[in-house]
């Protein structure tokens, strides 16, 4: 079953790759309390485990001691688990019901790849889509490098005080609070969904969702949660890691121009190559209402859906750049954020780290 | 008389108090049910002849006409029923096969009629076609699998060849021979103003048609008429027919009195010869054979026109297609139970075949599970009545559809299904000058294009219902669909699920 | 501002006032008309005795016509010369009307030969104008016994008019046939039948010797005792004004193309004129009504500084009697090609590969088809010559033609 | 100005503009009523056999020679329609003797009359195009050259 929402979101980055505690991204959740209705929060941080940055951070749900000891013999035959630890978290009476949450330090043995002929990406991909389809009781939600995500059933800024994420430290946040009007209000279907190192937030419904869902799973992909993000995520991570598209062409993609757009513009090869890449990925369109803000290594990009039916604005102030549902949530972060705008429908925001800033 | 007297099926109920005698239904009969009677001064009819084209009532200038089904009846029997026995009469008669005309008559479940469509309500917002860009564009043919760049890191754009449509709708194949010069024309003339596609069917192509070019399938089936170099490289796409929905297994049969004049030069067979098409290609006799075909026509074309091949939906048609999207063709073309046929035998048009609703659910999924659905793209045929019959289609899975008797239907066909007759009223079905003309393809081409227009209308309006504002979207949107009154292996060969969940 | 004067106030007079101000709207205009009545139509004088028509709707214009097109009319005047050289025209009254340009549509009259004892004959009636029309109603009678000297087509419309109001009818004509001038023997044979049938009684090859009173004294010996005399024998053009003013005149004024006289701004038309004939290819004149109107329309047309020419008229006649239609058209030149059924009859002649002239009585439908062709001088090769001798039909042409017959603006 | 033309290319040879003529030149209100049991006298006639039919009407010419030749002064053209004064026609039919087209023919009356466009019926616009099931008659603006 699928689950319809409605959300609030909100990043930051710092250009200078500036590393600032989750406090902040926490309060910008606040003012759009009412966007959220307590089923679901999360944030990602990029840049957060400097210390562990050439290892995959795998963040981890399960449902009993045994699921865990299961699950960490079966990684233990392909990966090398450096660490592995609970994730720390506060205990307060707005989250309940937590499962056991861990993190685990990988790196893929090179033994494995050889013998599979796979990169390595490819194969920490597969693995987490292994356990999420075929482990009951475990589920990895976060699995790239140097960043994480922190997500479970209640307000946002409930869930970034139970993570204590004001103990940790990023160049870029992303936050997202949950309405969704049904669900089963399970820990893994809070925002950010995650692959590698893409997370991504979102807020809409898209209505092309089983038309994107049938044709990614054509590429080993399993949406098994049902949720729009998630297919989003799968859609980021196939045209950019597996397709090699830049962020802009994948935007192009998922957020095509319309047709009578791509023929007014003048600019030859982008005219040729915005009509090649609607006509190849025609499935990979996404139509309905949505903004989301994707995190990756050394970036974020905000798009919203070609007609804009969702709110979304971005302001800056020096080395920052904030996004958010509304400008609110932007003052709290930083009251004196200048140059706020609101993108156009299907026109990617896309910030990266100075060179070498991180 | 006597026993092999068959009452008619019809009669002809005329309003004597209306008709004014003036002989325009007379005028109008090919089938000469009409005369007047010179001694009585009156209209009267011989009504066995009557197939009920309808054509008299819709020119009678007083309405002084109807047609109604004649009350004479055998006695009542669940089993043996009245066109039951008929036919064993006609059989009894003449010793030979029953030969009928259009699609599959028979009570037999039509899904999309079990198929219900969803909407946009609060969660997501429905988009207003009036107010906003909705686009039913799609491109037909074989997408790359993978991106390539070139040195300067600029992505390559060839594209293998692509059929463009302004909206999921081609006119699928009706031959010159089986249908008039004029319908031919109408069918060109309104696919070039609507930007979509209409198809030669196997009689070749005339060479008035030439300039349509850009809008127009070529066909090559088993009879290979008029196919020649010019022929296949004159089109926009090239089809490769293996089978009909309408008579899965057998070839088609032209009598040769339709064989005259342009009709026997464009196909290249003698006048008046019966143009008969084998069941098989006497050169396919297997999957590596078809994509032999398939390369022979890709070279004779330089590689620049996409190859469609085209199936009726029988039962293993899943795994057909899946050989099909590994030959080397760019779409794939099936064609259901109920499509139509110039003339097929009864018993082959009434029993063989699959609904093309489970057929196709069946192909896209299994072309999704072996991940080379974007090898081709499939388009689905065999009575598709509506814009919401292309909606369901596009939702389950198909990029265009076929559509042939709601085109003929706008041309003024009136599903008579005497087609094999030759002497269709309404200027269709026949190659008589004199009735050829009762078609002006001003009219025709412009009563396609409205009926078009109006399904472009409807799916722009349906889509935006939905929350979608482009048709790519839709394609394979199962969620989009509910089922009502299936049951559990319907709903999942449909890949659907019940009203309710 | 020019000015033009017309003398005569007939159709050929109101064919040229509408062919000068097709260019010309403010040329001044005077028409002379020795008839003191506006312009009617004199064909129609049969039907005004037969009851078909009255003086209101044999107007050939509406009322305000003059006053519409700036006319001067001068009504029940004659004109008594013209002055070529001064440009001027005589009035009966002593007036003199300068002209630009003239035209002399001054028509015909009767002729009337010189019988013996003509003037013992107390009623004796003309059948030309309006006023030779209403005296002849107002003697008519019930128990009437006319005679009428002449079996033309003024003669036999002048006896189908007052049939029903008169006893009897005689028609006599030197001629040994009726409408010798446009039906061959065969054809005239059928009419005068008809027109026995309806009560008509003919003499024909024979003629008056003398009048006694109201008795006529045949030639064959024969007297008939009548109480009206029509006199219908013929009509001389009147063309001593043109003759007069020193312009050439042979059976009328001869004209050429445009209508122009011999004499400089001195153009005629109608009855009065000897114009160029295209079927006989040669010129004669043709006292026929719809020839009066296109005279006088090319002759306003190029006095008003127009070129126009009428190149393609042909002696043409439609005429009706009793029911029983007759058209006539072209000369009776070449081969004929007949086609007769029961009460109708068809010949066509076809000369050099066109067609020269037709006759028609009875099946008259379409028959402007075989008109324009004599007009057009189509060559038959070009058309279903089986099919045209059998029927006016624009199935005789070929599919381009009636594209553009029916496609075309025309 | 816009005139009736006939390609026929697509006539049917049906009659139907003829019954429709008839009907709108009736002024009665039924087709019925109008038509039944009664010779027609409509203002377009369908010539040909077979293979070839056309329907021919007055072609409302540039220079009509009906015009210039009726007897009776009873045709005129006005507006660029060629019309028929039936008050004061005598029936003369000289007018059928020089219409290259054929597009006169008398009335049940004897009394000529011809195609007015319906400009003065009930129709408004001619019902033989209205009425034409193939689109053989149009009414429409052509220029000289088409």
């Amino acid at each position: 079953m699928r689950i319809p929402s409605g959300c609030a979101i909100a990043a930051v980055i710092s250009r200078t790759g500036r590393r600032m505690t989750g406090g902040a991204i926490m309060e910008a959740m606040k003012p759009m309390h009412d966007r959220s209705n307590g089923l679901g929060g999360g944030f990602a941080g990029y840049g957060i485990y400097p210390d562990y940055k050439d290892f995959y951070a795998f963040h981890m749900f399960f449902d009993c001691r045994d699921t865990r000891k299961k699950c960490e013999a079966f990684l233990k035959e392909s990966f090398e688990v450096v660490k592995g630890e609970l994730i720390p978290t506060r205990k307060m009476p707005e989250i309940t019901d937590e499962p056991i949450i861990w993190r685990y330090f990988v790196t893929p043995l090179r033994s494995v790849l050889a013998d599979l002929q796979l990169d390595e990406k490819e194969f920490v991909a597969r693995t987490v889509m292994k356990i999420n389809v075929e482990m009951n009781g475990a589920y990895v939600f976060s699995s790239g490098k140097n960043m994480g995500t922190f997500k479970a059933v209640g307000f946002p800024e409930d869930v970034g005080v139970f993570y204590r994420l004001d103990e940790y430290e990023g160049y870029s946040w992303t936050a997202h609070g949950r309405y969704p009007t049904n669900t089963p209000g399970w820990w893994g279907g809070a925002h950010p969904f995650t692959l590698l190192d893409y997370s991504v937030v979102h807020n809409g419904e898209i209505s092309s969702y089983d038309a994107n869902r049938r044709y990614i799973e054509m590429f080993g992909y399993k949406c098994t949660l049902q949720t729009d993000t998630e297919v989003i995520t799968y859609i980021l991570d196939y045209l950019i890691r597996r397709q090699g598209l830049t962020l802009t062409e994948a935007a192009s993609v998922i957020a095509a121009p319309f047709w009578s757009t791509i023929e007014n513009t003048t600019n030859s090869y982008e005219k040729e190559k915005l009509r090649y890449l609607r006509t190849v990925f025609p499935s990979l369109l996404i139509t309905g209402p949505f903004s989301i803000v994707l995190g990756f290594d050394g970036g974020l990009m905000a798009l919203n859906d070609r007609l804009k039916l969702r709110s979304m604005v971005v302001g800056e102030k020096d080395d920052r750049v904030f996004i958010a549902s509304e400008e609110a949530a932007i003052r709290v972060m930083e009251p004196d954020a200048e140059k706020i705008w609101a993108p156009s429908g299907g026109e990617p925001v896309i910030v990266t780290l100075k060179e070498g800033a991180f | 008389m006597g026993v092999e007297f068959i009452y008619p099926e019809f009669e002809v109920v005329r309003n004597y108090d209306r008709c004014i005698a003036c002989r325009v239904c007379e005028r109008q009969c090919a089938n000469e049910v009409h005369f007047y009677s010179e001694e009585r001064g009156v209209m009267i009819s011989d009504e066995a002849k009557c197939v009920d084209c309808q054509r008299c009532v819709s020119l009678c200038p007083t309405r002084a006409l109807k047609i109604v089904k004649s009350d004479s009846t055998l006695r009542e029997n669940a089993n043996w029923q009245n066109d039951t026995i008929k036919e064993i009469y006609k059989q009894a008669n003449s010793g030979g096969v029953l030969l009928s005309s259009m699609g599959n008559p028979k009570p037999l479940p039509v899904y999309w009629d079990k198929i219900l469509i969803n909407a946009s309500q609060v969660t997501n917002p429905p988009i207003d076609p009036l107010r906003e860009p909705m686009e039913t564009q799609v491109f037909l043919g074989k997408k790359p699998s993978r991106i390539e760049r070139g040195k300067d890191g600029k992505i390559k754009c060839e594209l293998p060849p692509q059929i463009a449509l302004s909206l999921p709708v081609m006119f699928s194949a009706m031959s010159y021979g089986s249908i008039s010069y004029n319908a031919h024309a109408s069918l060109a003339r309104a696919a070039t103003e609507l930007g979509i596609l209409y198809n030669t069917g196997e009689g070749g192509l005339h060479e008035d048609f030439y300039k349509y070019g850009k809008n127009t399938v070529v066909q090559v089936a088993s009879g290979r008429f008029g196919v020649h170099e010019d022929y296949l490289n004159a089109g926009a796409a090239i089809e490769i027919k293996m089978g009909q929905g309408a008579k899965p297994g057998i070839g088609g049969h032209l009598p040769g009195a339709k064989i005259v004049g342009d009709v026997s030069r464009t196909r290249m067979i003698p006048e008046r010869s019966d143009a008969i098409s084998p069941a098989p290609h006497h050169d396919i006799y297997s999957i590596e054979d078809l994509r032999q075909l398939v390369f022979s026509l890709k070279e004779a074309t330089q590689y620049k026109k996409p190859v469609i091949v085209k199936v009726a939906a029988v039962h293993n048609i899943a795994a057909i297609a899946s050989g099909i999207a590994r030959s080397g063709a760019d779409v794939i073309a099936i064609d259901g139970f109920r499509g139509g046929t110039g003339a097929a035998p009864t018993r082959i048009r009434d029993n063989v075949g699959i609904p093309v609703e489970l057929a196709l659910a069946a192909v896209d999924k299994r072309l999704r599970d072996e991940g080379i659905r974007g090898n081709v793209s499939l388009v689905v045929g065999g009575s598709i009545r509506s814009a919401a019959d292309v909606i369901k289609a596009v939702a389950l899975g198909a990029d265009a559809c076929y559509v042939a008797t709601a085109a003929l239907l706008a041309l003024g066909c009136h599903l008579c299904r005497t087609c094999q007759s030759g002497k269709c009223n309404w200027g269709i079905a026949t190659q008589r000058p004199d009735l050829v003309k009762r078609l002006n393809p001003d009219i025709g081409s412009a009563r396609l294009v409205n009926l078009m227009t109006a399904w472009r209308h409807e799916i722009m309006e349906i889509m935006g219902g939905m929350g979608i504002n482009s048709i790519e979207a839709l394609r394979g949107n199962r969620l989009m669909l509910r089922g009502v009154g299936l049951n559990e292996k319907e709903l999942e060969i449909l890949g659907i699920s019940h009203a309710g969940e | 501002m020019k000015r033009y004067v017309m003398i005569g106030g007939g159709v050929a007079a109101v064919g040229c006032i509408e062919g000068i101000r097709s260019l010309d709207r403010e040329g001044e205009i005077t028409v002379i008309s020795e008839e003191d009545h506006p312009v009617y139509s004199r064909p129609l004088i049969s039907y005004l005795l037969e009851g078909k028509t009255d003086t209101e709707r044999m107007k050939y214009r509406p009322d305000g016509f003059y006053k519409e097109n700036g006319c001067r009319v001068f009504y029940g005047r004659r004109a008594v010369s013209v002055d070529a050289v001064s440009h001027s025209v005589a009035l009966d009254d002593g007036a003199k009307t300068a002209y630009d340009k003239l035209c002399v549509a001054a028509g015909s009259r009767p002729f009337v030969p010189p019988f013996e004892g003509l003037d013992t004959v107390k009623y004796k009636f003309s059948f030309m104008t309006l006023d030779d029309a209403l005296a002849l109603d107002a003697a008519l009678f019930e128990s009437a016994r006319v005679l009428i000297v002449g079996a033309g087509l003024i003669g036999l419309k002048c006896a189908e008019g007052i049939r029903d109001r008169v006893g009897s009818i005689t028609v006599c004509d030197l001629a040994d046939r009726v409408l010798s001038s446009i039906l061959d023997a065969d054809c005239a044979a059928v009419v005068q039948k008809h027109l026995e049938q309806n009560g008509i009684a003919f003499m024909l090859g024979d003629t008056v010797q003398r009048f006694e009173g109201s008795r006529a004294c045949m030639k064959s010996g024969v007297a008939v005792d009548f109480d009206l005399l029509v006199l219908a024998v013929g009509v001389w053009a009147n063309s001593e004004l043109v003759k007069n003013a020193g312009g050439e005149v042979n059976r009328g004024i001869l004209v050429d193309k445009k209508m122009m006289t011999t004499l400089d701004g001195v153009y005629a038309a109608g009855d009065c004129a000897e114009g160029y004939d295209a079927a006989l290819g040669a010129r004669r004149v043709l006292a026929i009504l719809p020839n009066a109107y296109m005279q006088g329309n090319t002759a306003g047309v190029n006095m008003a500084g127009g070129e126009q020419e009428f190149g393609n008229a042909v002696p043409m006649n439609s005429i009706g009697f009793f029911g029983l239609h007759i058209m006539t058209a072209g000369v009776y030149d070449g081969e004929m090609f007949e086609d007769a059924e029961t009460g109708s009859i068809r010949r066509l002649f076809v000369k050099d590969g066109r067609l020269a002239g037709f006759i028609l009585i009875g099946g008259t439908d379409r028959a402007g088809i075989y008109t324009s062709l004599i007009r057009e001088k189509t060559p038959l090769d070009t058309v279903d010559f089986d099919l045209t001798k059998k029927v006016a039909s624009n199935l005789i042409f070929s599919q381009e033609i009636r594209r553009k017959k029916f496609g075309g603006v025309v | 100005m816009k005139r009736v033309y006939v390609n026929e290319e697509w006539c049917l040879g049906c009659h139907l503009c003829e019954y429709n003529c008839a009907y709108a030149n009736s002024g009665l209100k039924d087709m019925v009523v109008a038509l039944k049991d009664k010779k027609i006298f409509p203002r377009i006639r369908v010539e040909g056999e077979d293979r070839i039919t056309f329907a021919v009407s007055c072609r409302h010419c540039t220079d009509p020679i009906c015009v210039k030749s009726c007897i009776a002064g009873a045709i005129s053209k006005r507006d660029g329609v060629v019309r028929i004064d039936r008050n004061k026609c005598v029936g003369c039919l000289t007018c059928v003797l020089v219409c290259p087209y054929g597009a006169l023919a008398p009335g049940e009356d004897g009394i000529m009359q011809k195609c007015e466009l319906c400009l003065d019926n009930a129709c408004g616009a001619p019902a033989c195009v209205t009425g034409c099931p193939n689109r053989a008659i149009v009414y429409e603006e052509r220029s000289e050259t088409q």
